[in-house]
């Protein structure tokens, strides 16, 4: 029977960072996916990364998943694709379809990395066609270039529900609300803060009572729910859409380890049924692993350093890899990790809630309710005592409240105006000493879209606000369109005085607007007159 | 007018061949390789089969082959997870209807 | 809440579950204790769901044929659960001269228990079963066999039994058993000592170990069988199928899925993790079986598959019995992968043999003690 | 942590719901109301409630409403849901057709 050192389930972030380390310590990797296509969810993921350098900040995820891709090539790793396992027995045989055969193999060690399924929740007519799950979404958009829907009414302010909504803008649906049952915004403020100046409207503590429709969906009614979760009779509000998405959780895997004999436990901090590991991913069975969300829900980023360490254990439990090396390899990718699970949306602050940052500022209420920053909470962020602002000339404005680990703004602003410092969750500070140039580069770099270049003294009576825009069609230089606050509000026109493409941009288009001077600090998008981000038209209609 | 014919990051999408294909005898166009799923939602089709006990419409829910919401017959074959199965110039996709075809002349 | 019952039924399989149902119908107190944390978890919900008559041991046919007669034609309605009960024939498939020899057997040897089976050919069995393939050329046929659902019987008699007022108790093993002044008294589990006058032990293999401690053995051995479960499909045919090779047995159920069993040739080999976990080759091996006779099912998709342990006895028939050295231990276990169909008769005549002493059905044969070694 | 190994547990009256006719096992259409009667018909885990009702047993194998029927179960038993265990995990992990199955290859070095 064909042997290999390592049999790797699932080609996404996790299974490929596990195979390449392997397969670099000179173990013969087969990495076994059931999809079409590899790299998991990276393919979906087509915003830019959190994190900072190591952890690939800043890069797109299907961008990242092409670098794994090529480096699992370049190791010998041989990617089988169409390849559904169809169990793992006793001897660590595991049984493959590869088309229409089901071949066996054998490994001395495996690493499961299946990944994770999407929760669900039922309401009246949630078997509709039209109620889809956010990552059906995902996939009909980035991976086959299909909207899933004209009109889109997402459940859900995780940060699938807020990524995804972005991405439905993007894709060119009109997303009519974003609702979620928890009475505040459970993804990153920064990925709430672009939907919200989309003019998408938040309603959290709501949550659907019903999908309406035939034979599919052709609208939805949310209603308020109490404190316990149960719609209060009386708040139903109605939505013509086609499309209903549901982003409300993960839940892992794992029913290969299951199927395989691991102890498992339930775990609900991990999203469900895991099986016990130790630090690096080692089930209860010698030599099979588990990594990524199949061992507990996180994000692509922490899944690709726990791939690594499976892999590096993996090496070292058949001997290519010395204990010692072994020991300092892991220590630096627990370093990696760590780094990753600080701040406030750690896998440890899971359920806590945060009154001050770790600066010791008020959070913003509002970004948790109505998903953007009140006039309040941008005077305490930006006028705190730590950082110095101008008020005249370019510089840049940065509207990133919360602890997230993230600081790819710091190296990429070249002059030392951006601050973020050694721990990545401290808000970026701004230091007026150094002169901004305008170039750009910060907001480019900004995976939140968080960052602004603003100019007081543009023009006489006007101001410049250069801000980050990712829809089609890209604004022309002398266009005329609307400028937006950060709820989406029109707030008068607004005209593009620059638009900026770089490749260092890596496809964040630059658009400068002219706005009155009042609106320096207020206007935050620009909505064209024949608008793109699919918004179009639902504000004059709404108001 | 399901097709993204361009995306801000992304591009244009990478297609097969056009094609063409049987949806209950009516013929549909769609791209070589890619799901069945998606060449029906480019036209616009919702419903993919009816449940056995309820008669209930359902159509895509996951996407990914997980869920089976989105079953098919796909020549002749009932139960075929149209969100993963490849298009192929000349595939007989009918309606299902529990577990078998649904009467489309009816 | 007492832990004295009048009997205490080791094992919540559906012979354990029968039992306490036709115990509690006579208004007996019963309390069931079932060592893992689900009902009817073993052999109950793994097997094929044949109710045969045909293809069994004379020891073990009457009672066969008086639960076809006298219980299942009415167990959906007694027990208020859809057992799914189907009664449209068995078909015991061969190929060849060697099936044939085998079968025919079989078949004279019911035929002298006063069995309506008989042997039939190729186009008999196809004007029967028109999807056999050509190759299938005799069979032994019994209209009076069928099939049920082992999943929702098991669980119907659990329901119904704990309307009765049965306690069933989960998470329980029993330790030992233990006699006080020379009869069987007390059930020790982890948690509790439970008293009764009497006794069942109707664990399947657990029963060998639990009887030890009253010093009392059957000599049977655990036996890893592995099934498999389809899609729905249309509905095609409503006769249980067997094998003369073994090669797969199974019916297609009112659901539509056709649920099918098969040996490997390894299933006294196969190891396991302590759990019945399936083997890697016996679902591929159970589908090249099906599809030799059932050609038109080669596009059905296997949803699932499982294995479990028979309690296989030394001659391959069930221990239904009395201890009268152990005075008021009853056993009812070594069904040796038939038990499903006969678990209805077993549990009335093992109720009647607790509570009044005597059965409808003479057991004597299925005695504890029957077994003798070469002369 | 409360038991449900006593399965004459008192857990009240089966009370019907509003929602009972929503569907929670999607392949095997088996609503809300058929799960809780079964819950009060003595099916304590989740396995039980496969068994007795189909529900996770269709074409997807309960991939969609596993999580949903132990909150359920979790739910009408008044215990928290991690203290049931899901159900059994099988191969195949998706459907595969009898003749592909059967065509078993051993892949040779």
């Amino acid at each position: 029977m064909k042997r290999y050192d390592l049999i790797v389930v699932g080609a996404g972030p996790s299974g490929l960072s596990a195979a390449i380390e392997a397969a670099r310590c000179g173990m013969s990797v087969a990495v076994f996916d059931e999809n079409a296509k590899p790299g998991g969810q990276l393919f979906k993921q087509i915003h830019k990364f959190f994190g900072s350098k190591e952890h690939q900040a800043k890069i797109r995820g299907f961008k990242i998943g092409e670098t794994l891709l090529a480096e699992a090539d370049e190791a010998g790793v041989e990617v089988f694709l169409n390849a559904t396992v169809a169990g793992i027995y006793l001897d660590k045989e595991v049984l493959v379809q590869i088309g229409a055969a089901m071949e066996h193999f054998k490994a001395d060690t495996i690493i499961i990395a299946t990944g994770a399924a999407e929760n669900m929740i039922t309401f009246d007519g949630w078997t509709l066609p039209g109620v889809i799950g956010a990552g059906a979404a995902q996939t009909m958009m980035n991976l086959y270039g299909i909207k899933p829907g004209q009109r889109v009414l997402m459940l859900g302010s995780g940060n699938v529900g807020l990524v995804v909504s972005f991405q439905l803008m993007q894709a060119g649906c009109e997303v009519v609300a974003l609702v979620d049952a928890a009475p505040k915004v459970g993804g990153y403020g920064v990925h709430a803060a672009k939907i919200a100046r989309c003019g998408v409207p938040f309603y959290l503590s709501h949550t659907i009572t019903k999908a309406e429709g035939s034979d599919c969906v052709s609208g939805v009614e949310i209603s308020q729910v109490d404190e316990d979760f149960i719609p209060i009779p009386g708040t139903q509000k109605h939505f013509d859409v086609d499309t209903i998405c549901l982003a409300v959780g993960l839940s892992p895997m794992s029913q290969l380890l299951k199927m395989a004999g691991c102890n498992m436990v339930d775990d609900p901090r991990r999203g469900g049924q895991v099986p016990q590991v130790d630090e690096n991913g080692e089930t209860s069975i010698p030599g099979l692993f588990a990594a990524g969300d199949v061992s507990g829900i996180e994000e692509a980023s922490s899944a690709m350093i726990k791939g690594r360490m499976s892999g590096l254990a993996a090496a070292a439990y058949l001997g290519f890899l010395n204990e010692q090396d072994k020991d300092n390899r892991l220590a630096d990718l627990e370093v990696a990790l760590d780094s990753l699970h600080q701040g406030m949306f750690a896998p440890g602050s899971k359920g806590k809630t945060f009154a001050k940052t770790d600066e010791g500022i008020a959070v913003s209420q509002s970004l948790l309710k109505k998903g953007y920053l009140d006039d309040a909470d941008i005077e305490r962020f930006i006028h705190r005592p730590d950082q110095t602002i101008k008020n005249s000339g370019i510089h840049p404005v940065i509207e990133c409240t919360q602890n997230i680990p993230c600081n790819p703004c710091q190296d990429a602003c070249t002059r030392g105006c951006i601050k973020v410092g050694k721990t990545i969750t401290a808000l970026p500070r701004i230091d007026a000493a150094n002169s901004c140039t305008g170039c750009g580069m910060c907001i480019a770099s900004c995976s939140g879209q968080a960052i602004f270049l603003v100019d007081e003294d543009y023009a006489p009576g006007y101001a410049s606000i250069t801000l980050p825009y990712e829809f089609l069609p890209r604004p022309q230089k002398g266009e005329l369109g609307t400028a937006l606050s950060r709820s989406g509000q029109p707030l008068g026109h607004a005209e593009i005085i620059d638009v900026r493409n770089a490749k260092a941009f890596d496809q964040t288009t630059l658009v400068t607007i002219k706005v009155p001077v009042e609106q320096a600090m207020t206007a935050r998008f620009y909505q064209p007159k024949t608008n793109a981000a699919g918004q179009s038209g639902k504000k004059e209609i709404r108001q | 007018m399901n097709r993204i014919s361009e995306h801000p990051i992304l591009g244009e999408t990478e297609k097969g061949q056009l094609v063409t294909f049987f949806m209950d005898d009516k013929m549909m166009e769609g791209y070589a390789g890619e799901p069945i799923a998606v060449a029906l939602k480019a036209a616009g089709l919702m419903v993919h089969r009816y449940t056995h006990k309820a008669h209930e419409p359902r159509g895509i829910f996951c996407a990914i082959g997980r869920c089976t919401d989105c079953v098919m017959i796909v020549d002749g074959v009932p139960n075929i997870r149209t969100c993963i199965t490849p298009l192929v110039a000349g595939m007989k996709v009918q309606t299902q209807d529990g577990v078998t075809a649904l009467e489309v002349n009816k | 809440m007492s832990k004295y019952n009048d009997v205490i039924i080791i094992g919540g399989g559906i012979i354990g579950n029968a039992t306490a149902y036709y115990l509690a119908k006579k208004g007996l107190s019963v309390t069931v204790l079932e060592a893992s944390k689900d009902i009817g978890i073993g052999g109950s919900s793994r097997n094929g769901g044949g109710v045969r008559q045909s293809g069994r041991d004379t020891r073990e046919l009457p009672l066969a044929m008086w639960g076809i007669k006298n219980l299942w034609p009415g167990l959906s309605e007694e027990l208020g659960v859809d057992v799914e009960y189907t009664q449209k024939g068995n078909l015991r498939l061969g190929k060849t001269a060697a099936h044939q020899k085998i079968l025919q057997g079989l078949t004279d040897k019911a035929v002298s228990c006063g069995l309506d089976v008989r042997m039939i050919n190729g186009d008999e069995i196809r004007a029967i079963n028109p999807y056999l393939s050509d190759e299938v050329t005799c069979a032994s046929w019994c209209p009076t066999d069928g099939h049920a659902n082992p999943l929702t019987a098991t669980l119907g008699y659990y329901k119904k039994a704990r309307e009765l007022g049965v306690r069933f108790i989960t998470e329980s093993p029993c330790f030992e058993l233990r006699k006080i002044k020379g009869v069987i008294r007390q059930v020790v589990t982890p948690d509790a000592i439970y008293e009764a006058d009497k006794v069942l032990v109707a664990a399947g293999f657990d029963s060998r170990k639990i009887l030890a401690t009253v010093g009392i053995d059957v000599p049977m051995m655990p036996l890893k069988m592995e099934c498999l479960v389809t899609e729905a499909e249309p509905p095609m045919f409503l006769q249980m199928l067997g094998t003369a090779d073994a090669d797969f047995y199974g019916h297609q159920s009112k659901h539509g899925s056709f649920v099918f069993g098969g040996s490997s040739g390894f299933e006294h080999l196969n190891k396991d993790n302590g759990s019945p976990i399936s083997s890697s080759i016996g679902a591929s091996c159970t589908c090249r079986g099906i599809i030799k006779y059932f050609p038109a099912l080669a596009d059905a998709k296997i949803v699932r598959a499982w294995a479990g342990w028979l309690d296989d006895c030394a001659d391959h028939v069930p221990v239904i019995s009395p201890v009268e050295e152990v005075p008021g231990l009853y056993i009812a276990c070594a069904f040796s992968g038939h038990g499903f169909g006969i678990a209805p008769a077993v549990g009335y005549n093992v109720a009647e043999m607790i509570a009044d002493g005597h059965s409808t059905i003479d057991l004597s044969a299925l005695r504890y003690d029957r077994f003798k070694p070469k002369q | 942590m409360k038991s449900i190994n006593d399965r004459s547990q008192d857990i009240g009256p089966f009370v019907s719901q509003t929602d009972d006719a929503i569907i929670i096992c999607r392949c095997e259409e088996i609503t809300k109301g058929e799960i809780r009667q079964a819950i009060h018909d003595g099916m304590f885990t989740v396995n039980e409630i496969r068994r007795y009702l189909r529900a996770g047993m269709g074409l997807c194998q309960g991939q969609t409403c596993g999580k949903l029927v132990k909150n359920l179960i979790a739910r009408e038993l008044n215990v928290i849901p991690d203290q049931l265990d899901p159900a059994t995990s099988r191969s195949p992990m998706r459907p595969v057709e009898m003749k592909v199955l059967g065509n078993e290859e051993v892949s040779h070095v």
